[in-house]
């Protein structure tokens, strides 16, 4: 029985080194990071949580950058969200010796601690769309802070639903209850809302990034509350989910619903009216200009001081105090969604 | 049944030695102690539920609320430290409660009898809903750095190999460990020899609840923060290295060497795939095949012959 | 009849109701009942099929990543932004996915005996991970008319998906009572060495519950994924623990053997109103966060009562 | 007439233990044949071997002429059908499922429904049965989930129904009518093979009697060529009782005291008293209540009423470390589930319920642990390869002594013995008697239950018998002899 057992582990060993040992050779396959290659640098690029449209799109402009600059680019994250595993994934890359980590916190409490570790290693930290506290990375690439966003949420809802005289109820789909990121907008969405007091803030929903449940809770506040004038869904899934939510309760056009998402994933709305705007920035814009930076940054052609940075196609891009700022806000309407492809 | 277990530690032990040379092969700096001394912080929670877990499964129980109750203690951790608390007494609170999150899940299991699969999967949500609920889902971050410098480095792991090392005694040699492997083959027998087997049986479920609550409140200090998604899907993990360690499903077998084979093959194969492919996506699938596989072979080769029951 | 399992759910999903009707008469609207019947049909289509594989004794939580496979599939093949097949050949190819990977749970747990909760444990980060590969980091956004068609077109006047959940749900009681195999399903689960020596094939039976488990999560997935303009790779996330918790306050025993139908209906009822129920309370902003923990505390009153019962049972 | 089944030289053995020695027994179609033998004769053996539950080691079974076909279903489907003292069912389903799963009428592709209910209900109807058929049968009361699984049976058309000790939970009403049934179904032309204790039963239906004794078949005679006292002298095998032991040890004062115990449903308002030095044998039928007294007594089962003291020490009711501490041990009824824990060592096993007195703070010593084993081992002349085997290498006789020596561990004052030999061979029997009266010499108090009768009579010094779970009589040593002792503990003449 004991020889059966190691035979049987024995031969998974020898599988494992031949499916290990493969892939060096193949052409095409994903390699990783390799401290001996000099000359080449290699940036590591972190989403919040890979495979969503967002980041895959910011990925695509990431991609465009590094095959400009000729550096090794690395874009992986976790594909639950969790802040837990990006900010192993930031100590792994740490420890294999990269030249630059790009980090979007989810939790940036979580993240700093290791994005710390990383610079003791000697190893450039920037953060790109979200930011963590300054001491833990260089420079943030700022296409918007958290309040900028939640003002223009609620100040595009506002116009949608007609101006700052309409009366009644507004709404928060957000992502789950505990997504850090959208718990700091909602802080900022309260405080704009301020502005308009004939606005009463109802339920705020997790939709625990769930399009069905975002659907639901949609439908559900619509009935719940004849007052419900708007919705903000503040999650890329809640966004369409509840636009959905709104079109099939024959509610399109009273009730208004924006928030943050990509054009291709909102498209549809926009044409047939259910949504009026969709909030965002360049996202491709977003990642060709996160990789320039790092590249610079380790190149020394860019430094975190300098009071603008030239960035290949996009020009040169203004830096505010340790902010590399993208551009404006984009709002996407009926009338110009068809100009942007991502 | 020795034999058995140790077949199943040596074949852990040498896939583990294959893999290493493997991704040596592959990768020398992987196997360096830099990296893999700076990678291991990173099992330490869930290498601390094991423990508890393993005991439990060998009693032929499990407890899949480990995951929402580190997440309670971290709330109750972060929200006494926002009232003002010293960082002492915010842990003694985050520790009672997981104690207390233990009991319970101890007395609804040996009061009610009802499969602790059940009973954990319901105090699953209710702790983690608890969480959700007291903490409105804010987190609390700012910890001290002496509070968080206990977070960084091998506590958990080296409390991990303490536990390790006083359980695999207490499993071989100790009256509290023959009663455990004794309630998981044959809980009449157990009862029959005068045992009280519902207390033993509770004060596992206690432990392992305390065993959360240390680890909600290593895990704030390693990531400085405390909130209520903590330890989110991590009994899944727990309960995949146990059994990937050797630990039977049903009970009665199974060695806290074996678990910590168990974790350091689970750990070192993501850690590799993660190292050489940068592939989040690529980990599931392996870690999955991985446990089926192991448990499959497993089955197959210790493939006892039919019961008593000829024909049929 | 046998009530096990019937009363308690009733009478909270009632007190529910009956609650949120008086806070907010918009409750008992028959438009609210319809989105509570359409929101709850993929959930009870599922259960239906978990509850004959917990009723033989096994357990499956691999359905939530089947789920999210099988919307991935369905909306690769049909989409034409990807493959752009017909509708037709996209929902036989889903059914197809569910039933293979049912089968093979099976298989792994009924002739490699592989106990099926750590068969399934491992099989839902398999799924998911092949789920992942196959969106390759895009959401669908284009579903074809033929296949929205599943989600919000209507037979009769009644929405494919309640006509579905109901004629699944007609189908099981039918398949459970009236039929052998059904009849041989509980047997199993109730005592596996009986059921041998009354000579049925305990390992058959449990096979054929996790293929159609399986093929009910795949058509699941058809009357819940069109419903929406577009398939994320986040779909069926945690729909395994909703399944296993509605079964369960449903009164199906872990054990196996015991389950019925209107005891599996009632808790699905009871588990996905409660959300609903909760924003129709307007209660206050954060009162949704409570939601889990509501969920947690209905498990745990099932599992007492289901206590208590056994202690009435064992007196009688 | 015809004959139906016929078995040559059949033989079972079981962990070098014969069960069934060279068996020829023969039935003819139509006719009911029973089957009589002390417990351990090996009738079970035989039943389970007909059934196709159990292969033969030896010998064969000849079904119309033609091998019998191996299994259980095939068994059924060529017109076996046997109901067990612990009936195939399923206890969280109906009585309709309970007797049509595995052969359910079909129309088209559902259950033929009405007709399942139809038959059962005529079924149990003829059984004289009026059940629930909605309840599922683990809710019913023993005698009816019996009725159900005759039902079963007889639902099918078998040509040979087997009953295996078919009104040990049933009342005189349903026994009469369960006769009804038998002598219809040998009417129509079905044979019947009974097994009972109920001697009077024996008479009442059987055409022939075989008679089994240590798994060797005695005789087979017609019923009416013998009567009541020839039938139990072929059982017993010998015209005198075995001669009681000589050394018998003068008791002492009492140490286990039992006034008006009572457990509903298992018995009530025992009271006994057993002296130090002094075996007490506890007899009775299954389902006396033997078993449910002694676990009351040990504390596995909480008394409801009475009193029971060891040593003048009250004992807690359904406390098992309370009676452990007044220094009771038990050697309980079911060797695998209860005894022992088959894959441990022989000498984990000896210690289990006494770890306290081979460890210090907890710490086992293995050394100790091993020695005290060894001494146990010897002591009791436990054939084993070292006290490192595991329990289930052993024989059955050995794995009892192994629960022996778990019990004597810790010197008990008082040893409950529940079926102490049960599957043991005669010369481990003889060994283990030896060993009980030691004991008793030395002071402990033993009260020995056992379904063996000449087992009693050697062993004891007295005998309670139970009857439905009261005391029907006491017997002392000069009053000791079968034809009494089962006078006290068969139902009372007429009571079928």
């Amino acid at each position: 029985m004991r020889a059966k057992t190691l035979l049987a582990a024995a031969t998974a060993a020898m599988l494992l080194i031949g499916g290990c040992g493969g892939p060096q050779g193949q052409e095409g396959s994903p390699n990783g990071p390799t401290q001996g290659e000099k000359g080449r640098i290699t940036i590591c690029l972190l989403p919040k949580q890979k495979g969503i449209p967002y980041f895959t799109s910011c990925a695509e402009g990431a991609q465009e950058a590094a095959k400009e600059l000729d550096v090794e680019l690395i874009y992986d994250g976790p594909t639950d969200g969790s802040p837990e595993k990006a900010a192993a994934m930031v100590e792994k890359w740490a420890l294999q010796g990269v030249d630059a980590i790009c980090v979007s916190p989810n939790d940036p409490n979580v993240l700093a601690p290791a994005m710390k570790a990383a610079r003791q290693k000697g190893v450039k930290v920037i953060t790109w769309d979200a930011d963590a506290p300054s001491d833990a990375r260089e420079v943030f690439v700022n296409q918007a802070t958290a309040e900028q966003i939640g003002t223009a949420l609620v100040d595009t809802l506002v116009k949608d639903m007609g101006g700052k005289d309409v009366k009644g109820e507004v709404a928060i789909i957000t992502a789950t209850a505990t997504a850090a990121n959208q718990n700091e907008w909602i802080v900022h969405i309260k405080e704009r809302l301020k502005a308009y007091p004939n606005l009463r803030l109802g339920s705020v929903v997790p939709s625990n990034e769930d399009q069905k449940l975002a659907f639901q809770a949609a439908q559900d506040l619509i009935k719940a509350s004849p007052d419900l004038k708007g919705i903000l869904a503040i999650s890329s899934t809640a966004f369409p989910g509840a636009a959905e939510g709104i079109k099939q309760a024959g509610k399109a056009g009273q009730v208004q619903v924006t928030g943050l998402s990509t054009p291709n994933d909102m498209r549809a709305y926009v044409k047939d009216g259910t949504v009026k705007s969709v909030i965002l920035w360049n996202t491709k814009d977003l990642g060709y200009l996160t990789v320039q930076v790092a590249a610079q940054l380790v190149r020394g052609t860019f430094k975190g001081t300098d009071p603008t940075v030239k960035a290949g196609r996009l020009g040169e891009k203004r830096v505010e105090g340790d902010n590399v700022l993208l551009g404006d806000i984009l709002v996407f309407t009926k009338d110009n969604i068809d100009q942007f492809q991502f | 049944m020795r034999r058995l277990i140790a077949t199943h530690e040596a074949g852990l032990a040498a896939l583990l030695a294959a893999l290493l040379v493997a991704a040596w092969r592959t990768d020398p700096a992987f196997v360096s102690w830099r990296v893999q001394s700076g990678l291991l912080p990173q099992i330490g929670e869930t290498a601390l539920l094991a423990v508890p877990m393993t005991l439990i499964v060998i009693t032929g129980g499990i407890d899949l609320s480990v995951g929402s109750v580190m997440a309670l203690a971290s709330v109750l951790f972060g929200l006494g430290f926002r009232s003002g608390w010293p960082v002492e007494a915010c842990a003694a609170a985050a520790l009672a409660a997981g104690l207390l999150c233990g009991a319970l899940n101890g007395w609804f299991v040996t009061r009610f009898r009802v499969h602790p699969l059940i009973v954990t999967l319901g105090t699953m949500s209710a702790f983690r809903g608890l969480a959700e609920g007291v903490s409105a889902a804010r987190p609390v971050s700012g910890f001290p750095d002496t509070f968080l410098r206990i977070g960084q480095g091998w506590t958990a792991v080296g409390l991990f190999a303490a536990l390790t090392l006083a359980g695999t005694a207490v499993l071989a040699r100790h009256v509290l460990g023959r009663r455990i492997y004794g309630i998981g083959l044959g809980e009449s027998a157990a009862r029959a020899s005068g045992w009280n087997v519902d207390r033993l049986k509770a004060s596992l479920y206690a432990f392992s609840g305390l065993m959360a609550g240390v680890a909600g409140v290593l895990f704030t200090a390693r990531r400085n923060t405390a909130k209520a998604d903590v330890g989110a899907g991590i009994e899944l993990e727990v309960v995949t290295a146990v059994v990937l360690g050797g630990t039977s499903i049903f009970g009665g077998r199974g060695t806290l060497v074996g678990t910590a084979l168990g974790l350091a093959v689970l750990h070192e194969v993501r850690q590799f795939v993660g190292w050489r492919w940068s592939n989040d996506v690529l980990n599931l699938v392996v870690v999955g095949a991985l446990l089926i596989g192991a448990v499959t072979l497993n089955g197959v080769i210790s493939r006892r012959p039919a019961g008593s029951v000829e024909g049929g | 009849m046998r009530l096990r399992g019937v009363p308690g759910p009733a009478l909270v999903l009632a007190l529910l109701c009956a609650l949120a009707t008086a806070i907010n008469p918009a409750f008992l609207s028959p438009r609210n009942l319809t989105d509570l019947m359409l929101a709850a049909a993929p959930t009870l289509i599922a259960a239906c099929g978990l509850m004959l594989v917990v009723a033989s004794g096994e357990i499956d939580i691999s359905i939530g990543s089947l789920l999210g496979l099988c919307a991935a599939v369905a909306g690769t093949l049909s989409s034409p932004d990807r493959l752009g097949l017909p509708p037709s050949l996209a929902v036989a190819a889903t059914l197809a996915l569910g039933l293979g990977v049912g089968l093979l749970n099976g298989v792994l747990v009924s002739l490699v005996r592989v106990p099926s909760i750590i068969v399934t444990l491992g099989m839902l980060s398999v799924l998911k991970g092949a789920n992942e590969l196959l969106m390759g980091g895009k959401w669908i956004t284009r579903l074809p008319d033929g296949l929205r068609a599943w989600g919000t077109g209507s037979v009769l006047g009644v929405p494919v998906p309640i006509a579905a959940c109901a004629a699944v749900v007609a189908l099981t009681w039918l398949l459970a009572n009236r039929t052998a195999w059904g009849r041989r399903v509980f047997a199993v689960g109730s005592n596996a060495d009986s059921a041998r020596l009354a000579g049925i094939p305990v390992g058959r039976t449990k096979l054929a519950a996790f293929g159609l488990a399986g093929l009910l999560v795949a058509l699941a997935t058809l009357v819940s994924v069109p419903r929406l303009s577009l398939v994320d790779s986040g779909v069926g996330v945690g729909f395994e623990l909703l399944v296993v918790t509605c079964v369960v306050v449903g009164g199906v025993s872990i054990r196996g053997g015991t389950g019925t139908i209107l005891g599996v209906v009632l808790g699905v009822l009871l588990l996905s109103s409660v959300r609903t129920v909760l924003i129709f309370l307007q209660l206050g902003e954060s009162s949704l966060y409570w939601e889990r923990a509501i969920q947690g505390a209905l498990i745990l009153a099932a599992v007492m009562g289901d206590a208590a019962g056994r202690r009435r049972e064992a007196r009688a | 007439m015809a004959e139906l089944l016929r078995t040559e030289g059949l033989g079972r053995s079981f962990g070098g233990v014969r069960a069934l020695d060279g068996v020829n027994l023969d039935i003819a179609e139509g006719e009911v044949h029973a089957l009589c033998g002390e417990n351990g004769a090996g009738k079970s053996t035989l039943i389970r071997i007909l059934c196709g539950a159990l292969r033969p080691s030896a010998g064969r079974v000849l079904w119309l002429g033609a091998p019998l076909p191996e299994g259980v279903h095939r068994c059924e489907a060529a017109g076996i059908a046997a109901i067990h003292q612990e009936p195939v069912s399923f206890p969280d389903l109906d009585a309709v499922d309970n007797v049509f799963l595995g052969w359910e009428p079909r129309r088209g592709p559902l259950l033929d429904r009405r007709a399942m209910v139809r038959r059962t209900r005529e079924a149990l109807r003829e059984l004289g049965e009026d059940l629930p058929l909605a309840r599922p049968v683990g809710e019913l009361p023993m005698a009816q989930r019996q009725m159900v699984a005759l039902a079963r049976a007889l639902v099918r058309e078998c040509r040979l129904l087997i009953l295996d000790e078919p009104t040990a939970a049933l009342s005189a009403r349903e026994t009469d009518a369960l006769f009804a049934v038998v002598r219809r179904m040998r009417e129509r032309g079905v044979s019947v093979l009974y097994v009972s204790h109920r001697l009077d039963e024996v008479f009442a239906l059987a055409d022939r009697i075989t008679v089994l004794r240590d798994g060797r078949k005695v005789d087979t005679l017609p019923a009416r060529e013998t009567d009541r006292d020839g039938l139990i002298r072929r059982m017993v095998g010998r015209e005198v009782p075995e001669a009681p032991s000589t050394e018998t040890a003068a008791a002492g004062g009492p140490v286990l005291r039992v006034e008006g115990l009572s457990l509903p449903g298992a018995f009530e308002g025992v009271s006994l008293e057993v002296r130090s030095g002094e075996v007490v044998g506890l007899a009775g039928l299954v389902g006396a209540g033997r078993t449910e007294l002694l676990e009351a007594i040990y504390g596995l089962r909480r008394f409801r009423e009475g009193k029971a003291t060891v040593g003048g020490r009250a004992l807690r009711p359904g406390s098992v470390p309370s009676s452990l501490a007044a220094g009771v041990a038990l050697v309980p009824e079911d060797r695998h589930r209860q005894g022992l824990i088959p894959s441990w060592p022989v000498s984990w096993n000896v210690s289990m319920a006494s770890l306290g007195a081979v460890s210090r703070l907890g710490w086992i010593s293995p050394g100790a642990e091993r020695a005290r084993a060894e001494a146990m081992a010897r002591l009791l002349q436990i054939k084993c390869a070292g006290v490192r085997a595991p329990a289930s290498s052993l024989s059955g006789g050995n794995q009892q002594k192994v629960v022996l020596a778990k019990g004597l561990f810790l010197g008990p004052r008082l040893l409950l013995l529940d079926e102490p030999t049960r599957g043991v061979d005669v010369g481990a029997k003889h060994e283990v008697h030896q060993l009980v009266r030691r004991l008793a010499a030395e002071g402990a108090a033993v009260l020995a239950a056992s379904s063996d009768m000449p087992e009693l009579l050697a062993l004891c010094d007295r005998i309670v018998a139970l009857r439905g779970g009261r005391i029907s009589g006491e017997l002392r040593r000069s009053e000791f002899s079968e034809p009494a002792l089962l006078s006290l503990i068969l139902p009372e003449e007429g009571a079928a």
